[in-house]
């Protein structure tokens, strides 16, 4: 469903972020990203997102390639992946609740659907007595669990989750990590950037994929 | 398209500062066309009366048979340009001159004979004072025998023509430059409350918004604060008009066409700015 | 030189977010932050930089008492304080050296001791390479890096650190851990609030304050 | 203070958009204070000119004796707020009626007796044409014997002097007015520019800028859109001044010391909005 074919990406100003990258992720798969900070976890999630270009060879996601997609396309595949920013990413002058809503209002849902959907996210993430706050009166954590909400609300066929949980402790970790497996286990792949490897050597079933200055240096699935 | 009228209005709420300047642009600029408007209207309902008054004037022969006389006075009346003829005796001219001249007047009371000629004075309908129409009145009063001379002002009449063309294209120009500056001063300011909005919008398209979506909370933004603009416009205008009108001239206010047309003016102005800026800053971000 | 003083904290739409809190931090003193996501440690640092007044209680830093410092002192007891943010809080629009040249420019210092400073501060969070590069164009950890080089840069008697190894995996982690260690030999006050728990438990010979829902319940200090 | 300098030229390039925004905002509102300021500028001096041409005129008995008259003449002539003393022969006065007349000349024409009188035209020296000056010399000529009548068109004077009134009113009214408008929209534009940057200062404020700090390239800024606005303003106050000039009326250009003036009230008003807005901002930040 994800397919990487000799991708590399060129940034003017730092020169190759990824370097001839090729894998392949099917329907349903969980995986982890992992690499060290400026590895290019990032660019090539934001390239299955469709937020930038590669340089050299091409991306697939569901059907769609990079470099022959067009912008109503780009719409329509963004409501099929669901995104936790590094950086989350949350309209500022909106609350919690109007955040998640946000993701399905653009999709023209009925608003008693998305207001039962969005109360039903916002509990899976333990915020559903934080719904009425504002970003700026969110703890980074808090935060956090708002835009992995978000990126949960359209029941997305894909995750991107880069580093989720980097702003919460093991409890929360363990919950949001649950909550990508119990979605994993519905029939949404994902992908989760992270290096946090304490997590990863927890989960030691899943894929692991991992980067090094923009090459692909390990594959758990291929080497094993 | 409630979600879109609803984030329109939120962003009212939201950003009253950006909202505000764009409507008070918006006023300003439409402000000032409405006095423009006013001027106009007002120039022309006097030019339309000063041109009311234009008449033809025919000198009659000292010899004239008074029957001969009364039948034309009534024959040029049924001209079709006519309204109405009036005769003007000898005496009646000489009284009129004097009234005229003021200071001189003495000078007459010293003549023993008077040397003015008796006339008729030839009233045109409304609408029938073009420079043809008022020669032709003016050929046909001299084609009888007892009229000496004909007069009716055609350098003057030539000149409110022109001063008619001369003010209908300054009204163009001023007006077509207003309504310039109002774009561009409009367009800046949608381009600046996207700029304020970058963040959001680049969220909002991440989150797979299409560009529509994106787009029309920010037209109808656009289309409701121009004609909120209009509105506080329209208040202004009417108030500079009843300060001036009591005070210094006598002024008409503007037909009501006008006024719909530029609240329609306003909206129109204000999506139409909005949408330039959305779509070229769109790409941008 | 860290007084908290009974200290309560309110928000209007969230209650209480830190109860009656007292402890003191003693100059040149190390020690760790930690509580759940949302316990209150964010708004503990954001207390000693005088960025929000308490409730009740009071808070005393290097001589200064929250209620009665007035705009001009806290502009100059912030250049005694370095702060790493949990969310960076990088200008946008200037480079990384610009960013961390920034703090030494509002202190009046001169050009050409900026230059050769911050030169050294990127190479030491290990972004020599990086510094013209503007946010935008910097991985998730390259920005936090450039947050840790800008807190340094005044050489702070405090430095507070929230959450600054979030975006940062283990060989980065321990970088800019040294960094701070060394820093604290030198005589600089360090407090460094995170849930990575296994960086506390690797360093076990500093104290740590344990915040729960906004109470202190524990101090290192006071109970061994 | 090379720093504030500095960051206030990268505000230039940094937001080019919103700092063009205000300069044009500055340089519209100065333009139609340089308008206003020419259309003033020239109506003095049209007035000026018209008061010139205020003269005394003292109509002689004509029984008067020619060397009394002469005597008086050159007498008339030493008053200090007198040009010079035109004498106007009865013949000369019903030469000159004639030519004025007009259309009616053919009427003195006919007359047996000439019943004009010999006047002198007093003319006024520049700067003596206050109502109470003119009417001073007007009754020492009214003095003479042989003198029947001093006329000095009283009312026309005091109309010039009315009409000197209203407009230094009107010019102090809508000038003020556009000043103020124009400070309301760079205070909006500033403002804006500020919102723009809030993040920005927000975040000097946290690595330990003092408030000075952080309003200096602001003030320096206002400062400098405030210059560059006027400068535009007046390259187009001359560029609207010489296209009018030539083609319709004839007028003057501003005095130096407007201009000037108009330079320094730009970086005035940019300096001052942008102090208004920043000190009122930057208390929500
Ligand atoms: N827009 C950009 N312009 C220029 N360089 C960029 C841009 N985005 C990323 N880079 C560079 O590409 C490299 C890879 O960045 P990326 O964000 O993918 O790293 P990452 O693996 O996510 O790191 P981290 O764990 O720190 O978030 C980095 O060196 C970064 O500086
Ligand atoms: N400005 C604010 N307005 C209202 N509530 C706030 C504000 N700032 C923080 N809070 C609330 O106060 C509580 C403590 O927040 P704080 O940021 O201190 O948590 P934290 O310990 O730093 O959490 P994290 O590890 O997730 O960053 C949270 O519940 C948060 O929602
Ligand atoms: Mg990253
Ligand atoms: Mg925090």
């Amino acid at each position: 469903m994800i397919l990487f074919d000799h991708v590399s990406k060129e940034y003017p100003r730092s020169g190759l972020a990824l370097n001839d990258v090729s894998f392949q992720v099917r329907k349903g798969e969980f995986c982890f990203l992992t690499g060290h900070s400026g590895a290019g976890k990032s660019t090539v999630l934001r390239l299955i997102h469709m937020a930038d270009e590669p340089t050299r060879g091409e991306v697939r996601v569901s059907g769609y390639a990079s470099g022959k997609i067009r912008p109503r396309e780009i719409s329509m595949l963004r409501r099929k992946i669901g995104y936790v920013f590094q950086d989350f990413r949350l309209l500022l002058d909106r609350s919690a609740a109007e955040n998640v809503a946000f993701a399905l209002q653009v999709t023209g849902a009925r608003a008693a659907v998305i207001r039962v959907k969005v109360g039903r996210l916002l509990a899976q993430v333990g915020l559903a007595a934080k719904a009425e706050s504002y970003p700026a009166e969110l703890s980074g954590g808090e935060q956090q669990r708002v835009a992995v909400a978000r990126a949960l609300a359209n029941d997305p066929i894909v995750l991107l989750a880069d580093e989720p949980t980097g702003n919460l402790d093991e409890r929360a970790t363990r919950g949001i990590f649950d909550l990508f497996r119990s979605i994993n286990t519905a029939g949404t792949a994902v992908i989760l950037a992270t290096h946090d490897l304490e997590l990863v050597r927890q989960n030691s079933g899943y894929r692991v994929l991992e980067l090094d200055h923009g090459a692909l240096v390990y594959d758990s699935t291929s080497s094993s | 398209m409630p979600y879109a009228l609803r984030e329109a209005l939120a962003a009212f709420r939201r950003t009253p500062v950006l909202t505000g300047l764009s409507a008070t642009m918006i006023s300003l600029s439409l402000f000032v066309v409405g006095l423009f408007g006013i001027a106009a209207h007002n120039i022309r309902r006097v030019l339309e009366r000063v041109e009311e008054r234009v008449e033809v004037v025919a000198y009659l022969r000292d010899d004239a048979r008074p029957d001969a006389v009364r039948l034309a006075q009534n024959e040029i009346a049924t001209f079709p340009e006519v309204r109405e003829v009036l005769y003007i005796s000898r005496e009646q001219a000489l009284e009129l001159a004097k009234q005229e001249l003021g200071e001189l007047r003495s000078l007459f009371g010293e003549l023993e004979v008077n040397p003015l000629p008796a006339s008729f004075e030839i009233r045109l309908k409304a609408g029938h004072h073009r420079p043809e129409e008022v020669q032709a009145v003016a050929q046909r009063a001299g084609a009888y025998a007892f009229v000496e001379e004909v007069r009716y002002g055609r350098e003057w009449l030539d000149k409110i023509y022109l001063l008619r063309r001369v003010a209908g294209a300054a009204a163009l120009v001023i007006g077509g430059a207003f309504a310039a500056v109002a774009m561009l001063i409009i367009g800046a300011a949608v381009r600046m409350a996207i700029f304020a909005r970058r963040d959001e919008i680049a969220i909002m398209r991440l989150v797979g918004a299409t560009d529509g979506f994106v787009q029309r909370p920010f037209l109808l933004e656009g289309f409701l604060t121009g004609l909120l603009g209009a509105a506080l416009a329209l208040s202004f205008t009417f108030l500079v008009y009843r300060i001036l009108s009591g005070a210094v001239f006598q002024l008409e206010w503007i037909p009501d066409g006008w006024t719909l047309s530029g609240l329609a003016a306003g909206g129109v102005l204000g999506i139409g700015a909005s949408a330039a800026a959305v779509r070229r800053h769109l790409r941008g971000i």
